[in-house]
């Protein structure tokens, strides 16, 4: 592997990340299965970095899992898009940043179907119009929460209390990156880094200690598949695209797995617990999983959050030889407590899965 | 063991690392001409047990040049030994000889 | 030129995703689909660019069309900007309008997909929503989502979620308003139309096999014939 | 007096214009940018259909420019046309009045690592067509002996996304050509070719197929859609195997990428200056495309080779024959009346 030759192709991609005056959209599945990892984002970029991410009540889905699944037309997706677009002008922002990679790549290729076909657009603003009385607006500029984080990877890291490094040996971390298919497939240039070596999370790795580790089915998708999801006779089809990747990653040892697409390290995560539950077969060390991670959750550790803040109890793949690994504190007796302390109960150990 | 309620799809992915290669060339060293297909297609269009069955040369050798031994027998399960695609097969492969070879190397 | 393919050609997917198609056969080489499923995105768009009326009828009809993931992976590879994704969302889209769907097994998934996305959306606002995701629909989540769901307010509360509350926040309870203007969008833009006929067909469907609306969303929840699959 | 000739460009095409018309009696001045002459042709081991050393053609070109005078590493910083002779001014601060200028800027080969997904100049075995003419020229082996090794047609050719939807026309006769050469050199060595289709347009080139067919080299009809590195350092390659409908995979030591060809960058600085037209896949335009394929729009100013699209070495010595001829005629109408 030649570095250099990444290094080059990462300068090709470069993309205009505002610094700062956001409009933020939550994601359908990081709300569901993250809740903690928009907390911590909001909280890192407004409290710890001082900067203006506004959210409204008022925004909604941008129905784009609903699409792909192909249970609406895209005229109603593009609708809602451009409902959630004029929310954005209404509260003065013309910066938009989402926390979900489906919206993203749906938000890239409904921008570019509205510039190549201006009736369309035309279209849209009238339904907005006829809907919702809002006045049709665009953003200037589009980005995913990922790339904020990219952005200000090294205010992060200035401010860090722990590196992606195992304190024992001083060995940077082996990470594993895995970036959300509607990130920069459909149009590279959207993308930090573009479309074949994204540089999104690569970097946040690179300026937080670790090690990036590339494998050959990087670039494969999770395998969520919308539809193959969620009808669980189709679940075959998710469940084999995560365990070929798994396959693929094993020999190169990986420590953990990072992600930007909120989808992702759901099926990844979970597809480790059934191929356990169902071969006997784990990818970790000694009979545990290897951990998998939202961004906003890996910038949270090395910030010095506490583990169970981030919400890395309602992982099924145990974090904590990873927390050890780096020397991370946390308390046991408080992973399965309740805001105001109260002991919830612990979960059913898996059979298998440690 | 839970009963998830669905499984592992087998992967269609041909993994040319593992395709017999021994046996092939044995092959090849019976009936060298079998190097020679350009996957033209004529043997197919003209077979006439194709037309009822999934019969083809072409895809028979593509079949054992890909490690598919399994699925280039069967690709010439009903095979009649006509000749047909022998007269048309612009390499000049005697497929009707190779076919026998196929037959005799790889059947069961 | 045929009137399925005239009917193809409106939706800017199609538009957008087909440009001539030289068969080098990128797309599957890397597609999740063409791996785990009897299928091979390269022959759709080798179809559809024929423009064969027959044979465009029949993909409409089959399982095939419903087996890609729209990963889109197979959007970055193409060497002639061809987004054999798109135009098998144009496919499926074309196949709801004609009714085609019913005809397959992958198809009639739609009955299920409809229900449960969309009234997650017009209820809640969300396409997932947290409360409505059951461990036992989804054991797959994990002992640890069983957790959750038992102390599903109590797990949000304690992660800096909102769930089912007034303001913003993960999760929060989504002004009837702004549920209301979802509806209107949907009126407007044939997607209520499009959920009554799929609702319809399913419900047709049901009848003839003398089934319960449960049993028979129990069906093609579960089904899963080997004639998918490669082997 | 002997009419001053200018040629731009010392690759075939090039020398093969400057002997001739050195041997019609013109006075011909050469510039070539590189250090030395003989353009790609000079960078190759053996050339197709029938593994001639390139060593050999290059050296009969040369012997056919004893008279001609050679400036290389000599870039041309300006050019004009003042009334009907060239004024050109060379990098070397040498100024030349030509009655007539031959372009044979030839192309540039295809930067292979645009194609990003094949991973040329980041994984290790990824190499191009132009390296492994490199490795049989020095007669370097690769140590330990590969066991598997591919080569994948249209690289950067009849691709839209990599800005040339041309096909290269020489590819696949060099895939074919290296794919036996690299058999010959390890026989137990597993060799792929990865096509979409095989254009063995010229003489002799289908028997270098089926030569290649004998050798026991396998084709895959489909195009390359991505590489990887193994954890031993191995290549993972995908591909579809279009002929049987199925995704296909197999681990390489090396990948041999046929990089196109593109117009070149030296050749348009001059045709900007000249305001020469380029068509759409940035190659020159001749006057038409029958009988006039030497002349520019210009008077006096003629094409020879790759500068006008992608051509064999025999295309290219054609065209500079019959560029010789064309240039001869025009000096004879337009200045010795």
């Amino acid at each position: 592997m030649i570095y250099e030759g990444k290094k080059k192709i990462w300068a090709e991609y470069q993309k205009e990340i505002p610094e700062d005056h956001y409009f933020y959209v939550r994601s359908c599945i990081r709300q569901s299965f993250f809740p903690a990892s928009e907390a911590t984002f909001l909280d890192i970029t407004r409290n710890k970095l001082g900067k203006d991410i506004f959210e409204t009540e008022h925004h909604t889905t941008c129905g784009g899992i609903a699409y792909h699944s192909d249970t609406i037309p895209q005229e109603t997706v593009m609708t809602i898009i451009a409902r959630q677009f004029a929310l954005m002008h209404k509260y003065g922002y013309e910066n938009y940043v989402c926390s979900c990679i489906t919206s993203f790549g749906l938000y890239c290729e409904t921008m570019e179907t509205w510039r190549e076909y201006p009736e369309l657009q035309q279209k849209i603003a009238e339904n907005l119009w006829k809907s919702c009385h809002l006045e049709f607006a665009k953003p200037k500029f589009l980005v995913h929460a990922s790339d904020l984080i990219f952005k200000y990877r090294m205010q992060i890291a200035a401010k860090s209390k722990y590196k992606l490094v195992n304190k024992n040996t001083g060995e940077p971390l082996r990470v594993v990156e895995h970036i959300g298919c509607h990130y920069s497939k459909m149009f590279p240039s959207k993308g930090v880094g573009g479309a074949e070596y994204p540089y999104v999370l690569v970097g946040m790795v690179e300026a937080w200690g670790g090690q990036i580790v590339d494998y050959p089915e990087r670039r494969h998708c999770c395998g969520f598949g919308f539809r193959q999801y969620f009808i669980k006779g189709n679940r075959g089809y998710s469940l084999s695209n995560t365990h070929k990747k798994f396959e693929s990653m094993e020999p190169f040892k990986p420590d953990m797995i990072i992600t930007n697409c909120p989808g992702c390290p759901y099926f990844l995560d979970r597809w480790q617990y059934v191929i356990a539950e169902t071969q006997g077969k784990t990818y970790g060390q000694d009979g545990h999983g290897i951990p998998v991670f939202t961004y906003e959750e890996v910038a949270g550790l090395v910030m010095g959050y506490d583990p169970w803040d981030l919400g890395l109890q309602t992982h099924q793949v145990s974090v904590e030889p990873l927390l050890d690994k780096i020397g991370i504190p946390y308390d046991p007796a408080k992973k399965y407590l309740g805001k105001n302390g109260k002991y919830l109960g612990e979960p059913q150990k898996p059979q298998c899965l440690k | 063991m839970i009963d998830f309620g669905f499984s592992f799809s087998p992967s269609s992915r041909i993994n040319l690392d593992k395709a017999d290669k021994e046996k092939f060339l044995s092959l090849a060293a019976l009936e060298p001409d079998v190097l020679k297909c350009m996957a033209c297609g004529s043997c197919s269009a003209s077979c006439t047990a194709g037309a009822f069955e999934d019969t083809s040369v072409r895809k028979a050798i593509l079949s054992l040049q890909n490690g598919l031994s399994d699925d280039a027998v069967k690709l010439l399960n009903h095979c009649m030994l006509c000749g047909k695609c022998t007269m048309v097969c612009p390499r000049g492969i005697n497929t009707r000889h190779l076919i026998l070879s196929i037959q005799k190397i790889y059947g069961k | 030129m045929g009137k399925l393919y005239d009917r193809l050609m409106k939706d800017y997917r199609l538009r957008e995703g087909l440009n001539a198609c030289i068969n080098c056969g990128t797309c599957t080489a890397i597609c999740p689909a063409a791996e785990f499923y009897r299928y091979d995105p390269r022959r759709i768009v080798d179809i559809v660019q024929h423009q064969d009326d027959a044979q465009i009828e029949e993909l409409l009809k089959s399982d095939t069309i419903w087996y890609c993931g729209e990963c889109l992976s197979c959007v970055t590879r193409c060497p002639r900007k061809n987004a054999a994704g798109l135009i098998i969302m144009a496919l499926r889209s074309l196949s709801i309008q004609t009714g085609f769907f019913m005809e397959s097994e992958k198809g009639r998934q739609m009955y299920l997909l409809c229900k449960d996305l969309n009234h997650n959306i017009l209820n809640y606002g969300y396409c997932i929503y947290a409360r409505a995701f059951k461990y036992d629909a989804h054991l797959e989540a994990g002992v640890v989502w069983q957790w959750v769901e038992k102390n599903i307010d109590e797990v949000f509360d304690r992660l800096g979620g909102n769930l089912d509350k007034e303001g913003p926040g993960a999760m929060r309870k989504i002004p009837q308003k702004d549920l209301d203007e979802l509806k209107k969008i949907y009126d407007i833009t044939g997607a209520t139309e499009m959920l009554e006929n799929v609702k319809n067909a399913g419900l047709k469907k049901a009848e003839e096999l003398g089934l319960t609306e449960e049993e028979y969303c129990q069906k093609i929840y579960t089904e899963c014939s080997p004639k998918h699959f490669n082997h | 007096m002997k009419n001053n000739i200018l040629v731009i460009g010392g690759g075939p095409a090039g020398l093969e214009a400057s002997a001739v018309l050195s041997r019609m009696g013109y006075n011909v001045i050469l510039a070539e940018k590189e250090k030395r002459l003989g353009g790609h042709l000079a960078k190759w081991d053996r050339l197709f259909p029938d593994q001639t050393p390139a060593k050999e053609v290059l050296d009969g070109l040369l012997d056919g420019i004893k008279d001609v005078k050679c400036f290389t590493e000599t870039d041309v910083n300006s050019i004009n046309l003042l009334d009907r002779s060239f004024n050109a001014m060379l990098s070397n601060g040498i100024t030349i009045l030509a009655d007539a200028v031959l372009l044979a800027s030839g192309f540039d080969m295809f930067k292979a690592e645009k194609k990003e997904e094949y991973g040329y100049g980041i994984y290790d075995g990824v190499m191009t067509n132009a390296d492994m003419e490199q490795v049989f020229r020095e007669g370097k082996t690769f140590s330990p002996a590969p066991k598997a090794i591919g080569f994948v047609h249209c690289v950067g050719s009849r691709d839209e996304k990599a800005g040339n939807p041309a096909c290269s026309k020489v590819c696949c006769a060099t895939a074919v050509k290296q794919a036996i050469e690299t058999k010959e050199l390890y026989p137990e060595a597993n060799v792929y070719c990865f096509y979409m289709d095989l254009r063995m347009f010229g003489r002799h080139y289908e028997d270098l197929y089926l030569r290649a067919q004998k050798a026991g080299i396998r084709f895959i009809r489909g195009r390359v859609s991505e590489v990887a590195e193994t954890s031993e350092g191995r290549l993972l390659v995908k591909a579809e195997d279009t002929l049987s409908s199925r995704p296909v995979k197999v681990t390489l030591d090396r990948l041999v990428l046929m990089a196109g060809m593109r117009p070149s960058e030296a050749g348009h600085k001059v045709g900007r200056q000249l305001n020469l037209s380029v068509e759409e896949d940035g190659f020159f335009s001749s006057r038409d495309g029958f009988l006039s394929l030497q002349k520019s729009k210009l008077p006096g100013l003629f094409y020879a080779g790759a500068c006008t699209g992608p051509k064999t070495l025999p295309d290219t010595f054609h065209e500079a024959r019959s560029a010789a001829m064309e240039i001869d005629r025009y000096i004879k109408e337009n200045f010795r009346k």
